[in-house]
């Protein structure tokens, strides 16, 4: 740490303290930082929604982490025979059991692992993909902006879901390639997204200042307007997470995304279709897992956004 | 001096023409690259597809010496690229072949099955348009509210549902228990005979030709589809048209108009919502393009015999043809709405128009 | 008198918009020479084709001794001319601490002694190390400008580009800027070149000063003419007419 | 809402046709379509499958060396477009079928019909009689039972001609349209949406009675419920087991069940070193539960059947010693130096049942160490890799392709030639067994005159091939239709094309 | 130019409040001052609550924030009890308020002279032919040379002088009887800034309206008006005739003249301000 001739007169208040994280004159890059993670922390924490959309997410992390405890049967072993389309609240079956006779929320417990794949490789894929194709894009202009943007629009003119369909057509169905499809289909909003917030700073002044204590481009770029990019970038991802979900549950539904007898949701409420008249909860139950988790990324989401980008949120 | 002061304004007069012509040529040119970047993918997926498009043509149980036969005849035993070029020529010439799984010419089943998509794609968007946008407007209006929360909630969960799973559910609902709507297709076999649709459009149809029953009909098997889609754009309209509302009610001219002694209601409904239309006017095209490409579920969960529809069963069965017809058609439209948004934004917002 | 920055028949077009049209100017080494003119004259535009900021299409430019052209400038340049603009909010980087601000020049050109500069340069414009670790959302206009000033001022450049440093500013915080930018030029003789549309605090900063009007220089006088109203441009007249308040009548 | 009185609507999957042109058409659906709006010299006798009966022809007379086939065409018979039905017609069918060599006309030129000789060995000799010489002294019953098959249909010459082009013997129109005289036209047919049937009047026999059928394409069984419930269609023919269940209680509905030429099975490649051990082979076979899968997953849709003639056809073997027996298994695997198991792929096609029956023995399999991974895919898609031969297990089903023993025969225990460019693929080619003596003994069997000594011959084969074959046959579809109340009459057929529709009427 | 009897404005102890996050801040600290047909000027540094006094009188401060006063009076109307729509007739019609950016404070998709018609419709029963001849003659009245053409305009087409103009006419056709020009020239260019006062000028002197003008530069207001008020964070620190400028006592007043460089003084350093903590008590 730097010599802190000035702030060492002043009364500091004890570390990590409300105070010490408030405190508009911090004294170091850490108390900096977290001062900082704790302004958006308190926005955030002041959306009701947004904490519900945390905790749900959170429960999807630990039920995904501890799926072998918490599940009472096996998640692809039924019982054919005996226990086949039972509803719920049958005796060891909370929520029923499906048409191979396997508990349904052994499967829902185990499928969060799944939906968690989907979406966090996803993100991992696409994010940075859109991230680096529209800060270019933005940043250098001219040729390389026409040329990448019209491979993204080329990627966007296409309808998602015929897209993704297609391409797991063709490389087969599965749930890496239903993650790839998705993927592929995803990052063309985010580099949009990327390149616009960056074609705004382009001629801001402060990247106008960077450049002149001589900055090369690609230092602009990945110091300067990529860290400018990735909050909105984080909030635009957090948002689609939902939307990832249903594409993937909805080519799962197609048959084209996760496999039996993964216990992917989506894929669940296809096979459930079949009994959706008499035995709704094959496929309510499902649904209901899919629309609670993209609901809490959709609340999460929208709390990052008004935590992060108060002038979005219109403030 | 005033040498070079012609020179400038020449220099000035060749850059404003050739910024015209530009402007052409750029559009030209994006159009046309992405019908190819259509093209080359639809191609090489079309290629790679795990599925032997010969088996489409012949059917499963065809003995092997027809497989081979049929696949010289499609020149499928052609070097790649020279396939790429036959393929290419005969998509610009405006032949997209015939379809193997209808055996129809891929443009006969286009203009037969898009206006489906397009009739409950319009009334989605309509339906969204109609109930989202006040919805939004009083939730900007309201902010902070339970009215503003209750919105937001609505739209939240049109953003996390599983549209099929909805879709579902309300077909049991709404068709297995209570019997209001019709299910499945677009309309009743009934009037498969009386009703002949001459613009494919079968609610203007049926209303052109004061078949009132048929209309009835149409209307029962529309409507539930439609719902659906319609509150997936609601979801996404009042939410941007909040944020949008929210955005223009900070703006100085607001207090400008308060200033003047304006009513609140004008305020917000004339002039903040006005404001407000400029990019709401993308944002529902966008939505409206999105329903148009994007109802492959919906119309799969209804039994819609639309261009999702359409473009999911050739698929499945590599029916290339009318994939690629599918979705050139879907990437044409979207270029369409994209430009007509574009057009419509600037008729709406003075600034974009010059003088 | 060398000329620390010569400027020789510059044009500047945007589109299709002579904002420079023909600008000629000479800048003595040590010198603050000033650049009046209205809204869009064109002021800001030729300090961003010095700085390289703007391409120019025509014309020479030559920084001491070296010229250069369209829009490259070498690292050794940077090291000689630095620029501080006019918005003290949106010339510093919103997600970056006075810290890292400062740190980012001395990484790019490779300073060792890192911690010590940005002490003295804090304390240089008068902030102190308190500051080190704000956010720019912490600081007020005032402060802020000081932090593009001492961001300028970090890489000991010869030359200093100053576009309309205070206009975005209280008159009373304005004149603590000025104060701080005189004793800058003092302490590192410094060349100045400065824009504003205040001839008020032009004749006070500068020795000289071009006139500008519709991307043209319309007369380059001695500050001190104004004073005495020695000009011929009409145009000067009623700058100054303007800048010495409202009369009734 | 309730259908008009004189129309029938059906839902039904009709998705698979391609074609609606008798001389292409090879599709299940499309067959359904061809026995309602064709008609052919001879018929499957539906009350006793093993026999034939007249259709365009009033009588027949076999050759004494078995060669020669002499057909009497019925005097003053129409088409449905008004032109009358001669001898000249039906060669001009055989002439076409053969020349147009499209998926079924193998049918036909199995009897030695090639295109050079098919106009000499399938002539009209006066407009009343029509001749057809086959090479072989083939059992009657075998090239009667053939010509019960679509691609035998007669089709009308003077209306095809009009709609020749390229010599295509009027194909490319035909695709779409109906050049036939059986009891309904085909009036309109779009892909995967709807099928329109309309009365023929000018149809010889009893008439359609009521005016129009309509097959509406709806694939989910769930769906199709409904608008059965809601009496929004008539008859629902894609009925899963869970469905049949609950409408079994509704009183204004009636179901109607017939076994059908369809076994499903799943079938090993003997390219797997693993699975070309014969204690391998008969391990999986004792790994199916079979009496689970048959009480739930085909519940009222199938029954479980392990041999590969399906039941009511000549000679079938009404024999299934197979049942889940894991004790077995893991003995014969460790019989065969697997005891710890192994791992092994099945190509599934995502539709039901195939799909359940597959998660079903995934599960079986596991007891006994198999670890069974499923590769789905959709039919087209698994097709294509199974006709590759580079699956490992696949999952399928297999539908004759007439109505006679050696359809089945021919595929599962024929493999002329297990080179990989062999010209015949049967089924047993895809899964790379080799058999020469099967193969022979399938060619004789062809060739026996007597049908009873015929009959025996191929229960043997069916032994065999349950014994020793690659082909773990689990069950034969029983096809339903769920009917509401007010239809009379409607019966399904022993075979695809014998559900027949002009007998059914509505109160 | 004042008045007899009552005041046109009566401001005791105005407070506006905003709650916060942290805490509640107050904007307006008890700002007392009376008004008559007048030109006052209200000036004082960036956040020293001038805009927030403006926006209190003219009943436009957002809803959220807090307002306080002992007496707040047009005339003799009580501003703070009335209901809200006659408070809302009472805008454009007899009090009316310029922002100082036309840029921002012009509806940006309506033609200038449509905004014009628009305030004099909704408080006046006027037909459209007659609304659009008063428009063209205010936008007369502001000096805008060609009437007709720029009523046809939108405000991204007219400069920032022609926009200010047009906003003075917007609010000045219904001819209010008090103004509140809130730093209508600080966007403008020094050139324009001249003529758009003078507009002003002109226009109270000639319909004898009250005038408070808010800037933050005590040179214009002091030369443009009759009386002059300083404010520091949110309170009145000093009150005086323009005139009277020089005799300014509050070492802020004098610490503001001070420190503005001007042509022929030469001060070096320039003396700066050095703020006491007591003045914001
Ligand atoms: N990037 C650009 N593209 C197009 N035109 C530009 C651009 N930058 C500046 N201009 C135009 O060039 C002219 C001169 O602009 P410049 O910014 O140099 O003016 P200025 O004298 O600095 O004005 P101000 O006092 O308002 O800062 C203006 O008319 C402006 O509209
Ligand atoms: N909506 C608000 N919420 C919280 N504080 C506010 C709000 N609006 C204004 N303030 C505070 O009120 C104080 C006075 O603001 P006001 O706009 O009146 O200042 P001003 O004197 O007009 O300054 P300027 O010269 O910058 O326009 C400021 O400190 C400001 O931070
Ligand atoms: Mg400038
Ligand atoms: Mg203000």
């Amino acid at each position: 740490m730097s010599p802190n001739p000035t702030g060492a007169a002043q009364a500091q208040p004890r570390p990590y303290s409300r105070e010490w994280l408030l405190s508009d004159r911090p004294v170091s890059r850490r108390q900096a930082r977290l001062g900082r993670a704790y302004i958006v922390w308190r926005r955030f924490a002041e959306n009701r929604l947004a904490l519900v959309g945390l905790a749900i997410i959170i429960l999807l992390l630990l039920v995904a982490a501890f799926a072998d405890v918490l599940s009472p049967h096996d998640p692809v072993v039924g019982d054919l025979r005996n226990a086949r389309l039972l509803p719920p609240g049958s005796e060891g079956y909370l929520l029923g059991t499906d048409d191979q006779g396997r508990d349904i929320l052994s499967r829902l417990v185990y499928g969060s692992r799944l939906t968690l794949l989907v979406v966090v490789l996803v993100a991992i894929i696409a994010a940075p993909i859109g991230l680096i194709v529209g800060t270019v894009s933005g940043y250098i202009g001219g040729w390389a902006d026409a040329v990448l943007m019209r491979i993204t629009d080329i990627f966007l003119a296409f309808p998602k879901l015929v897209l993704a369909l297609a391409l797991v057509a063709a490389l087969g169905p599965g749930i890496e390639n239903a993650i790839l499809a998705i993927a592929v289909t995803s990052w063309p909003p985010y580099a949009r997204i990327a390149r616009a917030e960056t074609m705004t700073f382009r001629n801001s002044e402060f990247i106008a200042a960077v450049k002149l204590m001589g900055a090369s481009p690609l230092r602009i770029i990945l110091r300067h307007v990529m860290p400018l990019c990735v909050s909105s970038l984080i909030v635009r991802v957090t948002l689609d997470m939902a939307g990832i979900i249903l594409t993937a549950a909805g080519l799962g539904f197609l048959g084209l995304g996760a496999q039996p007898p993964l216990p992917e949701w989506g894929a669940m409420i296809a096979s459930g279709r079949r009994f959706i008249l008499d035995q709704w909860w094959v496929a309510a139950m499902p649904g209901f897992a899919i629309l609670v988790v993209s609901l809490g990324f959709n609340l999460l989401g929208d709390g990052l956004r008004d935590a992060l980008d108060p002038k979005e949120a219109g403030q | 001096m005033a040498l070079s002061d012609t020179s400038a304004v020449t220099r000035r007069n060749r850059r404003r023409a050739s910024s015209a012509a530009m402007g052409l040529l750029r559009f030209a040119v994006t159009t046309l690259t992405t019908v190819f970047g259509l093209l080359v993918v639809t191609f090489f997926i079309g290629r790679v597809i795990p599925i032997d498009p010969v088996l489409a043509i012949v059917g499963d149980r065809a003995p092997a010496h027809v497989v081979e036969r049929t696949r010289i005849e499609l020149g499928l035993n052609l070097p790649l690229y020279q396939q790429f070029f036959i393929y290419v020529e005969q998509a610009l010439s405006g032949n997209f072949g015939t379809s193997v799984l209808t055996t129809n010419p891929v443009f006969e089943d286009i203009k037969r099955v898009f206006p489906a998509t397009i009739e409950l794609a319009t009334i989605g968007t309509l339906i969204g348009a109609i109930l989202g946008i006040p919805l939004g407007v009083l939730a900007a209006v309201k902010r902070g509210s339970i009215a503003d929360q209750v919105v937001r909630v609505i739209g939240l969960i049109g953003y996390s549902v599983p549209i099929f799973w909805l879709g579902l559910l309300s077909l049991v609902l709404f068709y297995a228990k209570l019997r209001w709507v019709a299910y499945p297709g677009r309309i009743d076999v009934v009037y498969e005979y009386t009703f002949t649709s001459t613009t494919g459009f079968f609610l203007f149809d049926a209303a052109w030709q004061g078949q009132w029953d048929v209309f009835r009909d149409v209307f029962r098997h529309v409507i539930l589809p439609a719902s659906l889609l319609g509150y997936f754009s609601l979801a996404y309209i009042s939410r941007m048209t909040r944020s949008f509302m929210l955005n223009e009610l900070s703006q100085e001219y607001i207090v400008a108009a308060r200033a003047k002694g304006l009513s609140e209601t004008r305020i917000i409904w004339f002039h903040a919502l006005r404001n407000a239309a400029v990019p709401l006017v993308t944002v529902i095209a966008l939505s409206y393009a999105g329903l148009l490409e994007g109802s492959v579920l919906t119309e799969t969960i209804f039994s819609w015999p639309g261009l999702g529809l359409y473009i999911t069963n050739s698929l499945q069965n590599a029916d290339m043809n009318a994939v690629l017809g599918g979705t050139l058609v879907i990437g044409a439209v979207f270029v369409g709405i994209n430009i007509f948004s574009d057009l419509l934004y600037r008729t709406l917002d003075p600034r974009t128009r010059s003088r | 008198m060398t000329s620390a920055v010569s400027i020789r028949d510059m044009v500047v077009i945007y589109n299709d918009f002579a904002a420079l049209n023909h600008v000629s100017l000479d800048v003595g080494a040590g010198e603050s020479f000033g650049i009046v003119g209205e809204s869009g004259s064109g002021k800001s535009t030729l300090l961003r084709a010095i700085s390289g900021l703007a391409s120019f299409d025509q014309g020479t430019l030559t920084v001491n001794g070296r010229s250069y052209s369209g829009r490259h400038r070498d690292k050794a340049f940077y090291r000689t001319v630095q620029m501080v603009f006019q918005d003290p909010y949106g010339s510093l980087h919103p997600r970056q601490t006075v810290d890292r601000l400062l740190l980012e020049p001395l990484l790019i050109h490779g300073f060792d002694d890192i911690e010590a500069r940005i002490s003295r340069a804090l304390d240089e414009v008068g902030l102190g190390s308190g500051f080190r670790f704000r956010y720019s959302h912490q600081l007020s206009g005032g402060q802020r400008q000081r932090i593009a000033i001492a961001r300028a001022l970090i890489l000991e450049p010869k030359i200093l580009l100053l576009d309309e440093p205070t206009s975005a500013l209280d008159a009373s915080i304005q004149a603590e800027i000025l104060n701080l930018l005189e004793q800058a030029r003092r302490d590192r003789n410094l060349t100045f070149v400065m824009v504003s549309h205040d001839l008020g605090v032009i004749s006070h900063m500068c020795e000289r000063l071009a006139v500008m009007r519709q991307g043209e220089v319309v007369e380059t006088v001695p500050a001190k003419a104004l004073e005495k109203r020695e000009f011929s441009a009409d145009y000067t007249r009623r700058l100054l007419v303007a800048s010495e308040g409202f009369r009734r009548g | 809402a309730a259908t008009p009185k004189d129309t029938l609507v059906l839902a039904w999957a009709i998705d698979d046709i391609i074609t609606l042109d008798p001389g292409e058409a090879f599709e299940i659906s499309a067959g359904e379509i061809m026995g309602n709006a064709y008609d052919n010299l001879v018929n499957l006798d539906i009350n006793d499958t093993s026999k034939v009966t007249p259709g365009v022809a009033a009588s027949w007379t076999v050759s004494d060396d078995a060669l020669t086939y002499t057909f009497k065409i019925k005097p003053d018979l129409k088409f449905a477009s008004g032109n009358p039905i001669t001898a000249a017609d039906v060669a001009y069918t055989f002439e076409r079928a053969v020349k147009l060599d499209k998926s079924p006309a193998f049918i036909l030129t199995q009897f030695g019909l090639t295109k050079d000789n098919v106009t000499e060995k399938a002539k009209a000799t006066d407009d009343s009689t029509f001749v057809l010489t086959v090479d072989k002294a083939y059992a009657p019953s075998f090239v009667l039972n053939c010509l019960t098959a679509n691609v035998a249909s007669i089709v009308d010459k003077a209306l095809l001609e009009e709609h020749v082009a390229d010599g295509d013997f009027g194909n490319g129109w035909l695709k779409t349209n109906y050049a036939g005289s059986g009891p309904f036209k085909m009036m309109q047919w779009r892909a995967n949406e709807i099928l329109v049937l309309e009365r023929n009047d000018n149809y010889y026999g009893e008439k359609a009675k009521v005016k129009r059928a309509i097959y509406r394409h709806m694939k989910e069984s769930s769906g199709q419920r409904l608008a059965l419930e809601a009496g929004d269609i008539d008859v629902a023919r894609n009925l899963e087991p869970g469905d049949l269940d609950a409408i079994a209680k509704n009183k204004e509905i009636i179901t109607d069940a017939a076994p059908k030429g369809t076994v499903y099975y799943f079938s090993l490649n003997q390219k797997n070193a693993n699975l070309a051990k014969p204690e391998v082979r008969e391990a999986l076979k004792y790994l199916v539960d079979y009496d689970a899968i048959g009480a739930t997953l085909i519940k009222g849709i199938g029954e479980i059947h392990q041999t590969f003639l399906p039941k009511g056809m000549l000679g079938s073997l009404d024999e299934n010693p197979y049942r889940l027996d894991v004790a077995k298994a893991k003995e014969l695997l460790a019989k065969a130096g697997l005891a710890d198991g192994f791992d092994v792929t099945m190509d599934v096609r995502n539709t039901q049942p195939v799909t359940g029956i597959a998660e079903s023995v995934q599960q079986t399999f596991a007891q006994a160490g198999v670890k069974l991974s499923i590769i789905p895919g959709d039919g087209k898609q698994t097709l294509t890799k199974y006709r590759a031969r580079n699956h490992d297990i696949y999952i399928g089903q297999w539908g004759t392709d007439y109505w006679d023993p050696h359809s089945n025969a021919d595929t599962f225990a024929a493999n002329p030639n297990n080179a990989d460019d062999a010209a015949a693929k049967p089924l047993s080619w895809r899964n790379a067994w080799d058999i020469p003596e099967l193969t022979k003994e399938t060619a004789a069997a062809l060739l026996e005159r007597d049908a009873a000594k015929r009959g025996a011959m191929y229960e043997d084969l069916q032994k065999k091939v349950l014994e020793t074959g690659p082909f773990v046959i689990v069950f034969q579809q029983t096809e339903v239709a769920a009917v509401r109340a007010e239809v009379k009459g409607y019966k399904l057929g022993p075979s695809f094309d014998t559900n027949l529709l002009s007998p059914v009427s509505k109160e | 130019m004042t008045t007899s009897g009552t005041p046109l404005l009566t401001v005791e102890d105005l407070r506006v409040t905003f709650p916060t996050r942290t805490g509640e801040v107050q904007a307006v600290r008890g700002v007392s001052f009376t008004l008559g047909r007048e030109r006052l000027g209200i000036v004082g540094e960036s956040g020293s609550g001038k805009s927030q006094t403006g926006r209190a009188i003219m009943g436009l401060t957002p809803p959220h924030a807090k307002i306080a006063a002992r007496k707040l009076a047009f005339g003799d109307r009580d501003l703070l009890a009335m209901p809200k729509s006659e408070r809302r007739e009472l805008r454009g019609k007899k009090v009316a308020m310029i922002l100082q950016d036309p840029k921002y404070s012009l509806n940006p998709v309506m033609t200038i002279g449509r905004q014009i018609v628009e305030t004099l419709k909704t408080h006046e029963k006027v037909s459209t032919a007659e609304a659009k001849a008063r428009a063209l003659s205010m936008l007369e009245a502001v000096q805008i040379r060609d009437p007709e053409r720029v009523f046809d305009l939108y405000p991204h087409e007219v400069s920032g002088g022609m926009g200010q103009r047009a906003m003075i006419a917007m609010m000045l056709v219904c001819g209010p009887e008090l103004l509140i020009a809130d730093e209508p020239t600080s966007a403008l260019d020094v050139t324009v800034q001249l003529d758009v006062l003078s507009i002003l000028d002109k226009l109270v002197a000639e319909r004898g309206m009250g005038l408070i003008f808010i800037s933050h530069d005590l040179r214009l207001v002091s030369s443009f008006c009759d009386r002059v008020i300083v404010m520091y964070a949110g309170k009145i620190v000093e009150e005086l005739p323009s005139a009277n400028l020089a005799d300014a006592k509050h070492p802020y007043t004098r610490g503001l003249l001070n420190c503005l460089p001007t042509i022929g003084t030469d001060r070096h350093p320039l003396p700066v301000l050095d703020r006491k903590r007591e003045w914001a008590l």
